[in-house]
């Protein structure tokens, strides 16, 4: 079983396309990208295949030893179970498509082969993330993905805004990666060990007090990488990548990697009763308030993007409320769909043109009549339509919600209904009416709706093909509890969330298609409120008024000019003047004569040697 | 005791044949260049000029030696003796058959077996130098320094790839001492004999033929020769130089053409193993030579076309008739036949050095320079590499 | 007994040499002493049983960068030397220096070795090529690499020093 | 010295090498040619060298070789270096003399 081959097929081809990629005639490039992760999905499809029970007999692969000390040794070794199995599924089927899809999206753009390398590169580090067999490993992936979303981000570096978004990505993540290092720290100090295999068995006896730090610091790191609440700002401004990065990163992938690694530590969050509540919490707070904001963008991207943490929010409560098999069957689902939805707004802007505004769009069902059609079947289930993918996963969810608090049940429905709401505002305002841009759209080449094809159906039927709490049964029996508890209410719960979810989509066709002035008004009657909302709730000013402009101006009053100026250059300046004063006296004996001097290092010689000698060191 | 006489006796046997042999390879070279421009060659003195090398040896030695009066006298006469030294020396480490028992005292074929002779080879060549560029210096004529000048820097370059070039076969012998090395590549698969230019894993073809690039431009040959260019230089280092100070020089040429064929022949062509295996009749061949060589020149005796040719080739022929019948001699066959086969490869290639004189134009100095660092020493590097990855890989 | 005349013999050469490399007027003549020198040290590696480096000391000393020497001189065709001494240091302390030197170094030696052991030739098969090797390529790999490094920078140094633009 | 022995004892060796670095000295302090001074730098790295080789067979250790092979490796980078310095110096300067070359002073 060479699993070392699936994060490897994507790295050589990074490498061949980085290196020789400038050289390289487009054909060559894009079948060296897709084949590298076409392979490596094929090859998951043959582990899985050839595995036989995951559950009973996890994979283990240890390659070498990485940093040995003491007791305490890393290992480069991956590890495969069902949870990685998804995971690879997901990122590897998800992966090829976006390749796919890429090759005809960014057809026209400078840099292809970077691009493509890149996209190849952060492959390798997402699956070496989700193969990964220990917590460091792990980071390794982490950090790596983080890399490759900053530079794609800022793919397009002639771009000011796309390299400042880049940049806020990068350091926004360090905070979140901050938290996941010291937590580390702290597994390594009370378990010895980072090894998924050694410390998460070992969770029962350790005092409730450590785990929950660990939980907690666990969480900042993953709310960094999956933009939950304190530090989601980096997603909606990351929509500056090209679309395929933000489908394949930014909403299949990358962003799920705090999910997963929530989920891969799910023992130590069980111990931590008052850290998967933080965990709930933020989740369905960041649930509530992104969709709060998607209601009022008109950037297409940006909706989903904020559509995105919120869904990410889903999967946070999902977890958050112990039912972690359905906030993994949520990423899957959310994985489809939401990579459905961003590649059918890249489908959307390039039939405009490069137009993102959605003002400046409409009416162009007739003029890219599949593009609007997946758009469809995403937008259903994303808005839980009954037995779309959607419908599944987040009912899970809110199910297990209802069991661990009700409030948060009725607050994740509401959410579903605004969700579904903006959703298909965005539908609506794309595919309907007429078109308000300029330029003649057009629908796009088959290189791209295949894969959009391919992602609808998943999107539609992938919900109950893939029944994850049943796969993952063996792993988390705490969900089948959840599911329990709520089981009186089962079916109504459902349907309230359903009829939530049919409220949105209804509501959004009247204001937007119906009478289209209604927006309008409630936007004059809101007022303040909506200024506040559209605005994002000003977080970004916030932070820079509280955070980056006091570090800026410490920084320059007291560290550069009193400590640099001040201290350090003093003594710098005080040796040389010092050092000044004593060469002159020096300088007698430098007559510039290599004789003289060669008699000097003799004479030193001899006195050297004497008092070796004397000292009668041997 | 018994190895100062046997060494002695050895030494003897060995200068006696090497100087004759230096003689006469520069007759061998005047018939062959001869032919290949369609002339006679010397054919005045002796029968087919066979007695011309004594000849020019008296003419050398009868001759006035001119001292010019502006040279630096010390090394102006060190230099030839320098350089015939350091030519003559290296011939000792060379292995030319395996051991041979005389009346009970058994000896190897060779001075000395050091064991590390194939570095003893590398060095003395490598202060060959000095008698060439000392004699250029010393002379003190600007042609003559010119000359100097050039084969310093040209053996300098040289010595690298021609040294990364024996390092490869080295690799998959495993050894220094010439005599392993050469023990190294007995036997045969199927007709293919071990040689190290075929070797299993890394056949050594490449270095092989750098090495005897560069083994023409350690020798000063064409067309490496611009140390003593006649059209650049009238006669280069040696422009100074007359009677047996000259024939040193020249003598000193030909024993490293001699001892870089040995080399070559000891590293590359399996010493003194024979071309295909016993089994098929190997050793069979020398006699079979010996007696095709005689047939034909009794026949050409017989119908002769110059009257002196119906005396001189029967003679011959008779004389290689019994050379071919001592090859049949059963006692013989252990201790001659090796003996047979390593001369056939030395002369082979010396064959291969006169042919190369007769065919190929002179460099210019710039483009040998270039040659030697740009494209000899990468490839010898590459060479190298690969041939160790192999090794490595198959060990 | 040959060891002892072999090393009387070459250590002999290799003094005489060494004080013709100083007293020589020409730096010809100095070079050539030189190597000399060196090729008689090589001899007594081979007696100290460092075959490999006594090899290596006549390739790398006396083949290469001996004869750099040479060339350059040659090059620069350079004649005796003026002596214009403009150095009170060398004049005053050199002698003595000199003899200070010598004379802590030989207490050094008589107090050290009193009764050094005998070298015999053939007692220390520890430095054949393989042996060599094998250290070099294991415990010593690393300055090994190093090396290989300094090499390369110096071989750039020269050309650069080298070059025509100079001057 | 008691009678001849059957051998030589190291401790000659090292004042072999003694003998031959204060030679080098000599010439590095009293030389005016740069090419002979540096020659004598040459002279002083071989005694070190032999005195390494001695203490390599004393010991029983490859290691003293090693060292030696280093300090050859020195010896070639440094005198191609050295030399191509010696270039140069002669292009400015058109001189060999030491003592001319002292515009570092004062």
């Amino acid at each position: 079983m060479h699993l070392w081959l699936i994060p490897a097929l994507p790295f050589v081809g990074f490498l061949i396309n980085g290196v020789f990629g400038r050289k390289l005639s487009k054909t060559v490039i894009n079948l060296i990208a897709v084949l590298s992760v076409v392979l490596s999905f094929a090859l998951v499809v043959k582990v899985y295949l050839t595995a036989g029970d995951l559950a009973a007999t996890p994979l283990h692969a240890h390659y070498f030893t990485w940093i040995q000390s003491g007791a305490f040794n890393v290992g480069w070794d991956f590890s495969v179970d069902k949870l990685t199995m998804i995971m690879l599924m997901i990122v590897t089927g998800v992966g090829s498509l976006i390749h796919i899809y890429s090759t005809g999206y960014m057809e026209h753009e400078e840099g292809y082969y970077r691009f493509f390398a890149y996209l190849n590169l952060f492959m390798f580090f997402m699956l070496t993330l989700v193969l990964a067999g220990n917590y460091l490993l792990l980071f390794v992936g982490w950090e790596g993905v983080g890399l490759c979303s900053y530079l794609l981000v800022g793919f397009y570096i002639v771009k000011d805004s796309a390299t400042t978004a880049g940049n806020k990505a990068f350091i926004v993540n360090r905070v979140g990666d901050f938290g996941f290092s010291l937590a580390m720290f702290l597994i390594v100090v009370n378990f010895g060990s980072l090894d998924f295999g050694q410390v998460l068995p070992a969770v029962a006896g350790k005092p409730t007090g450590t785990l929950t730090a660990i939980a907690l610091l666990l969480l900042v790191g993953a709310c960094g990488k999956s933009a939950q609440f304190p530090l989601y700002v980096w997603l909606p401004d990351a929509m500056e990548g090209p679309t395929p990065v933000s489908a394949l990163i930014h909403a299949a992938t990358m962003v799920t990697a705090g999910v997963y690694m929530i989920t891969r530590s799910a023992p130590i969050f069980t111990h931590a009763p008052a850290a998967m509540e933080t965990v709930a919490i933020i989740g369905i707070f960041t649930a509530f308030f992104a969709a709060t904001i998607g209601l009022t963008q008109f950037d297409i991207k940006k909706v989903f993007a904020y559509s995105t943490i919120s869904q990410l929010g889903y999967m946070f409560l999902g977890v958050g409320v112990g039912a972690f098999s359905a906030g993994v069957w949520h990423l899957m689902t959310h994985a489809f769909f939401k990579a459905l939805l961003f590649l059918g707004a890249g489908s959307v802007i390039h039939a405009c043109h490069g137009e993102q505004d959605m003002r400046h769009m409409g009416g162009l069902k007739k003029y890219a009549p599949w593009t609007c059609l997946v758009l469809a079947c995403a937008s259903l289930a994303i808005s839980g339509f009954p037995f779309t993918s959607g419908y599944f996963s987040k009912d899970a969810i809110l199910g297990a919600a209802y069991a661990y608090a009700p409030w948060m049940y009725w607050v994740g429905v509401v959410t579903a209904g605004m969700t579904a709401f903006y959703v298909w505002r965005a539908f609506w305002m794309t595919f309907w009416g007429d078109y308000r841009g300029h330029g003649h759209p057009h629908e796009s080449s088959w290189t791209m709706l295949g894969p959009l094809v391919v992602l609808a159906v998943l999107s539609i039927i992938g919900g109950f093909v893939f029944n994850v709490p049943e796969i993952l049964s063996g792993m988390f029996p705490i969900a089948e509890g959840a599911k329990d508890a709520g089981a009186p209410s089962e079916m109504m719960l459902t349907a309230i969330s359903v009829a939530f979810g049919l409220a949105g989509i209804g509501l959004s066709y009247l204001m937007y298609v119906v009478n289209t002035s209604i927006p309008d008004k409630i936007t004059s009657a809101l007022g303040g409120v909506y200024t506040l909302v559209y605005n994002k709730y000003f977080v970004d000013e916030a932070y820079d008024a509280v955070i980056v402009h006091p570090l800026i101006q410490g920084s320059e009053s007291v560290l550069w000019k009193t400590a640099d100026a001040g201290i350090i250059d003093g003594i710098v300046n005080g040796a040389g003047t010092q050092s000044q004063g004593l060469g002159n006296i020096l300088k007698l004996i430098q007559s510039g004569n290599i004789r003289s001097y060669a008699t000097w290092v003799v004479i030193g010689a001899v006195a050297l040697i004497v008092a070796i000698g004397i000292g009668g060191a041997r | 005791m018994e190895f100062l006489i046997a060494t002695s006796l050895k030494l003897a046997i060995i200068a006696f044949i090497l100087l004759t042999a230096l003689a006469y390879i520069q007759w061998v070279e005047r018939k062959v260049i001869a032919h290949v421009q369609v002339r006679m060659g010397p054919s005045r003195v002796g029968p087919h000029g066979l007695l011309q090398p004594l000849a020019d040896v008296i003419k050398l030695i009868t001759k006035e030696g001119v001292l010019p009066p502006h040279v630096n006298k010390v090394f102006y006469l060190a230099a030839p003796v320098l350089a015939v030294f350091m030519a003559l020396i290296s011939i000792s480490v060379i292995p030319f058959g395996t051991s041979i028992t005389i009346m009970g005292h058994k000896t190897m074929m060779e001075l000395a077996d050091v064991n590390v002779g194939v570095l003893v080879i590398l060095a003395v060549s490598s202060m060959g130098v000095y008698g060439i560029a000392l004699g250029g210096w010393a002379s003190n004529n600007k042609y003559s320094l010119i000359g100097g000048l050039r084969s310093s820097a040209q053996m300098i370059s040289y010595e690298l790839p021609m040294s990364l070039a024996i390092a490869a076969p080295l690799l998959s012998a495993g050894s220094l001492s010439l005599r392993k090395i050469v023990n190294a590549q007995h036997g045969s698969w199927h007709l293919i004999p071990h040689w190290a230019i075929f070797a299993f894993p890394a056949p050594q073809i490449f270095s092989f033929i750098i090495f005897m690039i560069a083994a023409f431009a350690e020798t000063n040959r064409i067309p490496f020769d611009l140390p003593e260019a006649e059209n650049e230089l009238v006669a280069g280092f040696h422009v100074e130089y007359s009677s047996m100070k000259f024939a040193a020089f020249f003598m000193a040429e030909y024993a490293n053409m001699v001892t870089v064929c040995c080399v070559a022949t000891l590293l590359f062509l399996g010493g003194w193993h024979p071309l295909w295996p016993v089994r098929w009749g190997s050793n069979f061949a020398a006699p079979a030579i010996f007696a095709f060589a005689g047939a034909i020149c009794i026949y050409h005796g017989i119908n002769y076309v110059r009257p002196f040719d119906r005396i001189t080739l029967p003679a011959f022929g008779v004389i290689f008739f019994g050379c071919a019948g001592l090859f049949l001699i059963p006692q013989g066959v252990p201790v001659l036949t090796p003996i047979f086969w390593f001369l056939a490869k030395v002369s082979f290639l010396l064959f291969v050095f006169i042919w190369i004189r007769a065919t190929l134009p002179r460099f210019r100095y710039d483009q040998l320079m270039s040659f030697a660092w740009k494209f000899l020493f990468p490839v010898a590097l590459v060479n190298l590499l690969v041939t160790g990855f192999l090794v490595a890989l198959v060990s | 007994m040959v060891d002892l005349l072999f090393f009387g013999l070459f250590a002999a050469v290799a003094v005489l040499c060494a004080i013709n490399v100083v007293v020589q007027k020409h730096p010809i003549s100095s070079a050539l002493s030189l190597v000399g020198v060196m090729a008689s040290l090589a001899v007594l590696y081979l007696l100290l049983g460092a075959p490999f480096i006594a090899m290596a000391q006549i390739i790398v000393y006396a083949g290469a960068v001996m004869v750099l020497f040479v060339f350059v001189i040659m090059l620069l065709n350079a004649g005796i030397e003026v002596r214009r001494g403009r150095s009170w240091m060398a004049t005053i302390f050199g002698i003595p220096a000199l003899l200070g030197l010598l004379g802590v170094l030989a207490c050094l030696l008589v107090r050290w070795f009193p009764d050094a052991p005998i070298v015999k030739f053939g007692d220390f098969p520890g430095g054949s090529p393989r042996d060599f090797g094998y250290a070099l390529f294991t415990q010593y790999l690393l300055p090994f690499e190093v090396t290989s490094v300094l090499i390369l920078i110096a071989i750039l140094g020269a050309v650069v020093l080298a070059r025509k633009e100079l001057d | 010295m008691p009678a001849i022995p059957n051998g030589v004892p190291e401790s000659w060796y090292l004042a072999l090498s003694a003998i031959l670095f204060v030679i080098g000295v000599a010439g590095f302090v009293f030389r005016r040619n740069i090419i002979t001074v540096f020659m004598c730098i040459e002279l002083m790295l071989n005694a070190v060298n032999l005195s390494f080789v001695t203490f390599a067979n004393h010991y029983k250790q490859v290691s003293g070789h090693i060292f030696t092979f280093f300090v050859m490796v020195v010896a070639a980078a440094e005198a191609a270096v050295g030399l191509a310095i010696i270039l140069t110096v002669f292009k400015n300067r058109s001189t060999l003399n030491i003592d001319e070359v002292d515009s570092l002073k004062n």
